[in-house]
């Protein structure tokens, strides 16, 4: 299946194994979402667990954190996760002290679709998990395949935290794969290695994996074996993943979507120069976007985001250093 | 429209013991203040200390009006509301000297706290942020088919902000079971309120979500009360959110820091004069329901549990240092 | 209570020339609308493509009443607005298709374009995001005792949101001269209007921030322009910000991807019986204005202008890849 | 003078100087501002230029912006930087982007008060600045000594793009020192070396600048000299200050008050561990607060901050690796 219906199929199984587990949002009821990941939901599961909200992503992300702290386990959908803007003092304020508070849990998902490649533009495709990452109280995951986008979807709902689960715009409908039926949960906090090799690590997540696992595969030809490091989740980081690639191979190129300067590729870099300097052969290097908005037009975007020539370049580069 | 002035008097439905325990209440607020203000010139409350001085009549008048299963996300001057529904005098002190023993543990200060078990949300700085989230509190009552009602307090400052607004609309369109109480003391630090609002008066923002607005004296603790009793019953019967303003005034600096050079004496003697712990008072002493010996015993209990609730919260422990970077995630919900 | 329904005509207030203008620009924002529609099917514009379809006399009605130096914060469905106050319908197409000769050079795409320098603010996506600057702009005028006004347009959606509520007061309390011009076309999305606000109307919304407020019927051009002519006015003389509802129907998708079900097609068929620019042609004709030969030169004219601005459009050149890290500082501020 | 009056100082003069400058924000007219910064300011420079706002931050900023925007140089205060939240669409899309989207310039500051050590637990104290240094077309500053907060705020003043002043609370009276009269300009992007050193390089900024001041002391003790690098500006960071320091000395300990994970200290180590690793002797040593909200009791915020002690540990460790 696609990784839009990963999505859709672990919120409707969940919906259906527990009945705290509710959907809010802007147009996710009548409409399905503007993506269509809700579509049926309201007639399956009725206006009292698909809400339809109000143009008012504080209003909406304050409600579910009501919701959650009442017992229930709301799913709350930002139309596009650019507008968590709106809502961000509910988000790192309210939601991300309140069990530091109170010792109480808050069971909380926010499903942040994000991510460029869809010509959306400034507004419709940054990538700012580096924001709540650095928000201790919050946890953030963002998935790469469609077997974690279930996977993480799984664990995110019954994760008694909140949790932002940023979900890839280009990814809903490029990805298509076997995803195991049942309980798939992937656990949060722990990365995967999705190619092995000893040359070097190259370290990613999200889209920007893939075309990590494609500069791989060339780099390959060239008989440079990447190991290729699947994040997964981006807080907690997966310490122990990240320190043993880099202790195996002595080198890493970290590689993400979201501008460069202190994204999460600052803070694995930072981790790795502080934790496995003895082990390193070679610089920590990133290839990130360019430090501005995200363009709109297809010919700037592809100048901005890292593209798969790059990053076989740099694995090159790297594996000769 | 929607708007009315409410003038009705609900002390006749009251018994004589309920009225003298909304004195209590009002009279426990203000003792507990009055031993914190004296700590915090002693330099014992670390951070700001805020008082509700003035707000009495509002906190118990609204909070009484609520069943037992209900729910409360108050602000920063309601302390009665929180004594009502069953935070202990002690751990509001332990709360004060940031110990071990106050509701947050040290890890917040002054009035920002609560308890979720109790139906309290704890309060945040940021103002009218606990707005939406007492409106998903009651979403989650009017999913699960409960007949609970949220009060919710909040300034004249708070209204100005994009979270009131958005959190009010929401409850509104789902006509959730919410009480919006409106604490307009005159300011917001030293903002007077026409320039925090050109509206002719706040309650007119009621008809603009669609929802009656009422009018009342807050320094009237009956008139709060019979207001709040109107818009819980309205709540719990499906009819949604009203909102209420209490008209009363802020009669200390806006943190004991502050010494509100800004505020015109002449008003503050103006307001002086209508204390609402006085007026009902003096009302409940002129209807005969406060005599002389349950004034005496109530103020010899008063004192008494203020000063076993601060002695208990001295020989709370500090938090401890090591415990530093616990309790930021929640290992399991508990359920 | 300030709400008003506006009903006044000002027809007579314009001359012939100032009438047919208007119709020139709704036919305007028509026609390149409708050459988008096509290139957008075509696979030829990236990314969403919004149309102001049914909006046309909104755009053109509010916008007529400013004078040559007052300001303009509109939104994405105004596309008349940002023609009649000079952007080039040239550099619109080129906005549209991302090319170096848009208004943003393909940093930003479709209707999110403006040009300070014609003092008309870029729309972002993030609805009533533009409501609070265009209160600064106002700001800036009254404090250099310019008599110049802002005019901004938003949605029925956009006013749930706490950026649009905290513009509008912040506006409403400084008395700044701000015309507020809300497009209620009942739906936001797929969210109809009774899902985004109990109020009985939107314009009920105006007391709660102490301005006047106005109901029109937002396919007549006129009763817009009348409307928006008394604000304009007002806010010129220190009077302060008006609530302008117009309201409307959007008369295709939340954008071209949309195939809208969720709109009822009777509600749709209502609305089309009242399209604004044959509602405002018909009057034309009827009272001479619009003669069968003027008719015939100004299509003429609008499909000739549409063409060369496409032709234009399509010859400017993508942006240079090699520019994609440049222009997010400004190395001066030019004055 | 103190960190304050120079604050209070600079504005001053750069409202005398030019009329375009004006400040906005809760509570900073008649009352002089929650700090006392602008007390004096309204009689000055009567209503229209020193405006007392509704407590609503988005607007506040947004019509910081509309003013720059028609030519002003509005300087925004936030009442305390944690407040931002409730301003951040405008401050980072709206804002961060102006210039990047229309080719004029946009010259606002937002004066955020901000730091630990004041009592005011997790929402008066936060340092959030990394958030900012994510987001391309804003710019970042963080004065330490009265010097720079008047030198800094010059600077951010006449720049044509949005500056956020981080102004740190606990400094306001904590500091007082000597301070240029006249046009004492610090440029933006430039950092500082506070103290010249050879062992190892601590780089910092803000209030912990002064602890690693006193912990270089310390360790000065011992026998070991360490060049302390004051950053003042977080974006841009002074790449060429920070990788200079590090080629002398071949060791880095990076000190903020910002919690640790996806801190400033991660691009910081990030790009040294890319760009200097060939003088690399050690590890790039991070020391931050802990990751938690900031917690109000000083005796779990004593806890939560790095210490002097703390620090020169580190420092003696380093230079012993
Ligand atoms: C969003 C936000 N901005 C600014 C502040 C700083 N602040 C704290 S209380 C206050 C005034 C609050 O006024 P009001 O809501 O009327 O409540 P009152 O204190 O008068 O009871 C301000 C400006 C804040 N806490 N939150
Ligand atoms: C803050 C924010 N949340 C969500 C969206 C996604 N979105 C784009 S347009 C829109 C509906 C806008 O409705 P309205 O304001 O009524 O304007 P209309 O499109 O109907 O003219 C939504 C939800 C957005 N742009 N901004
Ligand atoms: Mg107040
Ligand atoms: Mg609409």
């Amino acid at each position: 299946m696609t990784y839009l219906e990963a999505i859709r199929e672990a919120l409707r199984s969940e919906m259906r194994r527990d009945p705290r587990v509710f959907v809010l949002g802007e147009d996710i009821g009548v409409h399905g979402g503007a993506f269509g990941i809700t579509k049926g939901f309201l007639d399956e599961f009725g206006p009292w667990r698909v809400i339809d909200a109000p143009l008012s992503e504080a209003a909406n992300v304050g409600a579910g954190i009501g919701a959650a702290v009442m017992g229930m386990r709301p799913v709350v959908e930002l139309q596009f996760a650019d507008f968590v803007t709106d809502a961000f003092t509910q988000v790192v304020n309210m939601a991300a002290t309140f069990h530091w508070r109170t010792g109480c849990p808050l069971p909380l998902v926010l499903r942040m679709p994000y991510g460029g490649d869809v010509k959306g533009g400034p507004f419709h495709s940054q990538c700012k998990e580096a924001w709540f990452v650095h928000t201790p109280g919050l946890k953030v995951v963002a998935p790469a395949t469609a077997g974690d986008a279930k996977g993480l979807l799984l664990a995110a709902i019954r994760d008694p935290n909140p949790v932002l689960y940023f979900e890839h715009k280009h990814l809903y409908r490029y990805r298509r794969e076997e995803v195991p039926d049942g309980e798939h949960v992937t656990p949060i906090g722990r990365a995967h290695v999705a190619r092995e090799g000893t040359a070097l690590s190259v370290i990613s997540y999200g889209w920007m994996l893939h075309k990590c696992l494609a500069a791989a595969d060339a780099a390959a030809r060239d008989g440079i074996a990447a190991e290729v490091l699947d994040l997964r989740s981006l807080l907690p980081l997966d310490r122990d993943a990240i320190l043993g690639t880099v202790r195996k191979t002595g080198k890493a190129l970290i590689v993400h979507e979201a501008t460069r300067t202190a994204g999460v590729g600052a803070e694995v870099a930072a981790l790795i120069a502080e934790e496995a300097f003895e082990s390193l052969d070679g610089p920590v290097v990133r290839l990130a976007s360019e430090d501005t908005p995200v363009p709109h037009s297809p010919v700037l975007e592809a100048a901005f985001q890292p593209q798969v020539e790059e990053i076989a370049g740099a694995i090159r580069a790297l594996a000769a250093y | 429209m929607s708007t009315i002035e409410a003038t009705s008097r609900a002390g006749d439905a009251l018994t004589p013991g309920e009225l003298l325990e909304m004195l209590y209440y009002m009279r426990l607020q203000r003792a507990i203040e009055d031993r914190a203000i004296k700590l915090y010139y002693q330099g014992r409350i670390p951070g700001a200390y805020f008082t509700g001085w003035g707000h009495e009549a509002i906190a118990v008048g609204a909070t009484y009006a609520l069943g037992p299963a209900d729910l409360l996300a108050p602000m920063h001057r309601d302390l009665a509301a929180y004594l009502m529904r069953g935070i202990p005098a002690r751990r509001v002190f332990a709360q004060f000297l940031d110990r071990e023993g106050g509701l947050t543990r040290g890890r917040d200060g002054n009035i920002h706290m609560g308890d979720p078990r109790l139906g309290i949300l704890p309060f945040i700085s940021h103002m009218a942020a606990s707005v939406p989230v007492a409106a998903g509190m009651a979403l989650a009552c009017r999913q699960r088919g409960q007949a609970r009602v949220v009060l919710t307090f909040f300034g004249d400052g708070a209204t100005s902000t994009g979270a009131w607004h958005e959190g009010v609309n929401f409850a509104a369109v789902l006509r959730l079971p919410v009480v919006l109480v409106l604490e307009n003391n005159q300011y917001a630090y030293s903002t007077p309120l026409d320039r925090q609002t050109a509206a002719r008066a706040l309650v007119d923002k009621a008809p603009g979500y669609g929802i009656p607005g009422v009018a009342v004296d807050g320094n009237d603790v009956l008139a709060v009360y019979a207001a709040a009793r109107a818009a819980v019953a309205r709540a719990r019967d499906g009819g949604g959110p009203t909102l209420i303003e209490c008209r009363t005034m802020r009669m200390r600096g806006h943190s004991e820091a502050d010494h509100f050079a800004y505020v015109p004496r002449e008003l503050l003697a103006a307001w002086a004069a209508r204390d609402p712990i006085a007026l009902f008072e003096r009302r409940l002493r002129e209807e005969g329901q406060l005599t002389a010996e349950a004034d005496r015993a109530m103020q010899g209990r008063i004192a008494q549990e203020v000063e076993e609730a601060l002695a208990w919260a001295e020989a709370s422990p500090e938090p401890a240092p090591a415990s530093v970077a616990e309790g930021v995630y929640a290992a399991s919900d508990g359920r």
